[in-house]
């Protein structure tokens, strides 16, 4: 199975090891994640503005091009995800915003939302399955206590994103799972970190992260797993060091003896 | 100011008519106490024609886009798009950029991800 | 453009009694506008509805028809409506055959409670006969008047 | 020659302000066959309907055409006018100028038109009528009564005390309904359990009223007067007439881990149970999913503390077929489930509660016999924050109800008062949207709880509960103090929005009644005919029908009961005559028509015709029952030779309306 891959502009650079362990494990699993020739930075923020084309151009040129290769779109950053999944919803349900889109890319065939975008984790569960991955894990992470951090991007708004329950997710404690781990379901799991302000106003952003990890450090969460860089950041650097951070691939590969072998 | 509102509704695709004012996208809000006007506080200010104070207000740079205010509204209002859409009416206007690159080299820290720059630049400038 | 905005189709519609009768009564006293164009006959249930009465209507110069009747399964007649879906069926493939537009011929379930969907289903159809222009093919010149 | 009067109706300023009335009669005065045309103010009062009688007789009328509000409305009403000036009520039509005219058009020249149009079409249809006649048919006097209630039994007692025997269908092993699980009731305060259950013994002793537990509705058919309706009889494993109720099985059944339903599942039952202490018929049934007896064969514990004989291993499900004049449909309502609603962390936290398990914590036979403790660690809670509108007023979508659940605003101020009077060291408080309290003392008594109990009301809403260190960090606004509220809460109670019982909607095609978008049976006239359903015979009871409290279920109740007694008191029920007739001269019995008739009310008879010269011919023809035939036409569409055709809806009168309308 090849999925086409978009791996963004934070995963090149100081979200090295989301891309690094993440690739590794799906090439492990047999799953190749082909990254698009072309792509560029989907501009990490949703305009949400309809009459913004011009900045939802990159997302369409990544799903145009997945399209042109018969994939479906994998993407592993929470933001990209973000992005480029509801850009795609508006290239198939917004006739406003298709028009003007493709009026703009002068494609040599039309971009309407054909492509099918999966998060990382969803190709894993739909692709592999989690009762697989329980299969192929070499080093079960027995004993080891994980809270989920699924932040805001990838849950809302859920009448686009369709990647879980918005109030009460399961993915990533299911993904814990496999992996031999037992996960700790916090309610500040779906809460945002704060993280976008920590330009503006990094009180506040140490003040929201501390929240959160208080929050799963209190439900008896050892260390704490993310799939966006930004959160990453944030809970790390403004969190005061109160839990573990790590990216859910870097787990993966541990668990499933990838790191290992790499290093 | 009144031509501003209709772009402003028209562009974020907000009816604020449909607000039944409980003030659950406030009491979602993370950033509230950061803000000076409140998610609720958009929906009827807009409404009433008061868009001058939004534009001005310090709030409209601490929304999260976090979601939890569109998600939660059991009336669909979508109070982010609402505010995303009052901050794009002030960055649209000349020189009232938020964030200027030469402030960029000051913020930066090792660890610091593109991402926050990106992101930051998208939502503070034109 | 000039001719398409003047014409103003004729249109029949068969609403059964119970249900889509009820819903246009519903969409009247929400005060929910659709054409006037729009011609309501009240027949039992839509089992009722002759395909007869369709190609009559085309005969005599309509220019669209459409059929309303309960929700498959909420029939008052338990299973009127599933009659009605089998043999208009059956009728759409012969107006195919007779040359007459598929768009003009329609049929739609509309439960008492459906005001809106009505007006909606209405406002819809018009739109879709107005943009289709005058039916020609089955008005026999012979029942003209003049 | 037929000679039509036209009565164009104003209605006030309804039709008259988009139709100008004067234009419509002048112009329909010219139709063919027309001798008489007026336009009147209000054409159903008493001088518009003297007008009608007066003109048929003064022009000898054989046709009457009323253009005027939906025949829905008022076909009845001018149908008996005519009838009392001689004229055949069958030979009046209605021209629909409000519902489907003058309310849809704002401009006056296009709703004249079209107004003129559907006069036209309604006299060309008159020409066709034919005086019709209509049959009789007779009532068994028997009434099904479906959900057991408080609703389904008032409905029943009030039938019953009038003489006529009813039939209760309950669902559950017991009736009582939801009002068994209500701890007290708003505004008076009086115990649930105190009011009711002497009702329920009231129904079970009545001889005229038969309860059927532990039941469901399969099938309906017929008709008003004479439904046949098929009615499963679940197995409930014991035989409910040598059962007495001694509960000693209930006791030693060594299955104890079976969530007990009538606590919400806050504490556990046996696999053999009785409900609750008052249950009627207290009878014990067993759970068939839980059972080790009925799983795996070993057991039997049940079967030999029984000293009656009662339990029954082999018992099957029983199928009653019975008759009934009447239906009444009183399938009442459930809280809707708190899945997707979990910012309240409901799923998280066994501390938050929806209101009915609150009710279960307060009361007596509850699981913490009347002590309010948290279900977590059963320790006394200090702070109680209630939520309302969880999942009402939201705007449709998949998450959440449209219409406002009505009896929150009073439950939650019950709930507050209850724990503010019991626990007077709690702090409790209520986030509103708006409090709703019409009705007799009901603002009163939520302004007492605000006054003399001190609730906390908060305008505003709960955005998250977060279940922290053996505490529920309640985050909210607080709009009116213009504050976002952080709340360290030991408890936290959602006033979670009810819908209709689930079987409501299978039921409803059962009767082919009609429902609304939220799955709540419609009634026949939202406000004159509120407890009927549209379809003839069927009657609504209590929250099926809507969103309403105890006294407003019981009025209702009251109010089904009142309408099916009117109907069972009837020997001889008027017939539709808008019947399906056969022309036997035409038809060439092949049948087509009998296989479609969902009544089974045409048959085919040998009959003789005069062939030529002098001679018999034998021929099969069709014959409708017109008692039986409901009058839908689907035969008159089957009839390949044309022979079929509806009385008042005939393909002459479909296709003179047609012609009417395309000229």
């Amino acid at each position: 199975m090849t999925y086409s891959y978009f791996p963004g502009c934070t995963l090149k650079t100081k979200g090295k090891d989301l891309d690094l362990w993440g690739r590794a494990s799906m090439a492990a699993l047999g799953i190749e994640l082909q990254e698009l020739p072309q792509w560029q930075c989907c501009g990490a923020v949703y305009p949400q503005a309809r009459d913004e084309i011009a900045t939802k151009l990159p997302a369409v040129r990544a799903l145009a091009s997945a399209r042109d290769l018969g994939q479906d779109l994998v993407t592993l950053c929470s933001a990209c995800h973000h992005v480029i999944k509801r850009v795609n919803c508006d290239m198939a349900q917004d006739e406003y915003i298709r028009t003007r889109a493709n009026n703009y890319m002068k494609l040599d065939v039309p971009y309407a939302g054909e492509t099918k975008v999966l998060h990382y984790l969803e190709a894993l569960r739909d692709q592999v399955g989690f009762g697989e991955l329980q299969k192929r894990v070499k080093n079960p992470l027995a004993g080891r206590k994980i809270g989920a951090y699924y932040g805001c991007l990838l849950l809302r708004p859920s009448r686009e994103l369709e990647f879980d329950d918005p109030e009460n997710p399961a993915i990533i404690e299911d993904f814990i799972r496999a992996l031999g781990a037992e996960p700790v379901v916090y309610a500040m799991r779906n809460e945002c970190c704060g993280g976008y302000t920590t330009l503006e106003n990094k009180p506040y952003a140490v003040k929201q992260a501390g929240k959160v990890l208080d929050n799963a450090a209190n439900c008896g969460a050892e260390e704490i797993i993310t799939a966006c860089p930004l959160c990453m950041y944030n809970l790390k650097e403004n969190g005061g060091g109160r839990l573990p951070v790590r990216y859910f691939t870097e787990l993966l590969a541990e668990a499933l003896g990838v790191k290992e072998a790499e290093a | 100011m009144s031509d501003m509102t209709e772009i402003v509704k028209r562009i974020s695709g907000v009816n604020p008519r449909k607000c039944m004012k409980c003030g659950k996208c406030s009491a979602a809000c993370p950033a509230y106490d950061e803000m000076d006007y409140h998610p609720h506080q958009f929906v009827d200010m807009v409404e009433n024609g008061r868009l001058e104070e939004l534009m001005n207000s310090k709030g409209i740079y601490m929304c999260l886009s976090c979601f939890a205010c569109m998600e939660r509204c059991p009336r669909s209002v979508e109070p982010a798009k609402l505010i995303e859409a009052v901050r794009l009416a002030v960055v649209r206007q000349q020189d009232r950029n938020h964030l200027k690159p030469e402030q960029i080299p000051a913020l930066l820290d090792p660890e610091l991800p593109q991402q926050a720059i990106t992101s930051a630049f998208r939502k503070y400038r034109k | 453009m000039q001719v398409a905005q003047e014409f103003k189709p004729t249109i029949v519609a068969f609403c059964c009694n119970w249900c889509s009768y009820a819903g246009a009564d519903l969409s009247g006293t929400n005060r929910l506008q659709y054409p006037a164009n729009v011609k309501i006959i009240r027949i039992p249930c839509s089992c009722r509805l002759n395909p007869m009465f369709i190609l009559r209507a085309f005969q005599r110069g309509a220019d669209g028809v459409i059929l309303c009747g309960c929700h498959p399964g909420d029939c008052h007649y338990t299973t009127g409506n599933y009659y009605a879906r089998r043999r208009m069926t059956l009728l759409f493939s012969m107006l195919d055959y007779l040359g007459i537009e598929r768009e003009r011929t329609r049929v739609e379930w509309v439960s008492a409670a459906e005001g809106a969907k009505f007006a909606a289903t209405m406002n819809e159809f018009v739109e879709t006969v107005t943009r289709l222009g005058e039916n020609k093919r089955l008005e026999d010149l012979r029942c003209k008047s003049e | 020659m037929q000679k039509i009067g036209v009565f164009v109706c104003w209605c006030g300023s309804n039709i008259a302000a988009t139709v100008d009335v004067q234009a419509v009669s002048d112009a329909l005065a010219k139709e063919p066959g027309v001798v008489f045309s007026t336009n009147y103010q209000y054409m159903c009062s008493q001088a518009g309907q003297d007008m009608i009688q007066e003109k048929i007789k003064e022009y000898g009328l054989n046709g009457v055409v009323v253009c005027s509000c939906s025949p829905r409305m008022h076909e009845a009403t001018f149908r008996k006018t005519c009838e009392k000036a001689g004229l055949n009520a069958y030979m009046v039509e209605i021209a629909n100028i409000r519902e489907q005219c003058s309310w849809i058009h704002k401009d006056k020249e296009t709703g004249t038109e079209k107004a003129i149009i559907l006069g036209r079409a309604a006299i060309a249809k008159v020409h066709l009528n034919a005086p019709l006649t209509a049959g009789t048919s007779p009532v068994i006097k028997r009434a099904l009564v479906i959900g057991g209630g408080i609703a389904g039994i008032q409905t029943a007692l009030d039938i019953a005390e009038a003489g006529f025997p009813v039939d209760i269908v309950e669902k559950k092993p017991t009736i009582g309904g939801k009002m068994t699980q209500i701890d007290k009731t708003f505004p008076t305060l009086d115990c649930a359990a105190c009011i009711l259950t002497p009702k329920m013994v009231d129904a079970a002793q009545n001889e005229n009223i038969n309860i059927i537990s532990y039941a469901e509705v399969e099938s309906v058919k017929g008709f008003v007067g004479n439904f046949h309706v098929a009615i499963r009889k679940k197995a409930r494993f014991v035989d409910e007439s040598k059962c007495t109720g001694c509960g000693l099985c209930t006791e030693k059944c060594p299955q104890k881990k079976v969530p007990n339903e009538f606590n919400l599942g806050l504490d556990n039952r046996r696999a053999i149970y009785i409900p609750f202490a008052q249950a009627v018929p207290k009878v014990a049934a067993i759970d068939p999913n839980y059972c080790t007896m009925l799983k795996t064969g070993k057991c039997g514990v049940c079967s030999k503390v029984c000293t009656a004989g009662a339990i029954d291993y082999t018992q099957k499900d029983e199928l009653l077929e019975r008759e009934y004049g009447a239906i009444v449909a009183a399938t009442g309502f459930e809280p809707i489930s708190m899945e997707k609603f979990d910012e309240f962390a409901y799923s998280q936290s066994p501390d938050v509660v929806t209101s009915l398990e609150f009710e279960r914590l307060m009361n007596a036979a509850g699981p913490t016999g009347g002590t309010l403790l948290r279900p977590s660690d059963g320790t006394h809670p200090h702070t109680l924050v209630f939520v309302q509108c969880v999942g009402s007023r939201c705007d449709g979508g998949e998450k959440g109800k449209p219409y406002c659940s009505k009896i929150c605003c009073m439950y939650t101020a019950k709930h507050a008062m209850l724990t503010r009077e019991k626990y007077p060291d709690t702090d409790v408080y209520v986030f509103y949207i708006d409090v709703r309290t019409p009705g007799k003392n009901f603002d009163e008594f939520y302004r007492r709880a605000v006054e003399d109990y001190g609730v906390h009301y908060v305008k505003g809403m709960v955005g998250k509960v977060v279940p922290e260190n053996g505490k529920l960090k309640v985050q909210a606004s607080d709009l009116l103090g213009g504050q976002q509220l952080h709340i360290d809460a030991d408890m936290v109670v959602l006033a979670a929005a009810i819908e209709p019982d689930q079987t409501a909607r299978p039921l409803a095609t059962m009767l082919t009644a009609s429902m609304d978008t939220n799955d709540f049976f419609t009634e026949a006239h939202p406000k004159l005919r509120p407890v009927e359903s549209p379809t003839a015979g069927v009657f609504l009871s209590g929250a099926c029908q809507g969103p309403k409290d105890i006294p407003e279920t019981v009025a209702q109740a009251g109010a089904a009961a009142a309408k099916v007694i009117g109907l069972l008191a009837k020997d001889q029920l008027t017939c539709n005559p808008c019947v399906a007739n056969s022309n036997e001269l035409m038809c060439n019995g092949c049948s087509a028509c009998e296989k479609v008739c969902p009544y089974g009310a045409i048959t085919y008879v040998d009959k003789d015709f005069r062939g030529p010269n002098r001679t018999t011919l034998r021929r099969r023809v069709a014959q409708v029952n017109p008692a039986v035939c409901q009058g839908c036409g689907a035969c008159t569409v089957a009839c390949p030779s044309g022979a079929m055709d509806l009385k008042g809806f005939s393909n002459a009168q479909i296709m003179a309306e047609v012609d009417a309308i395309c000229k």
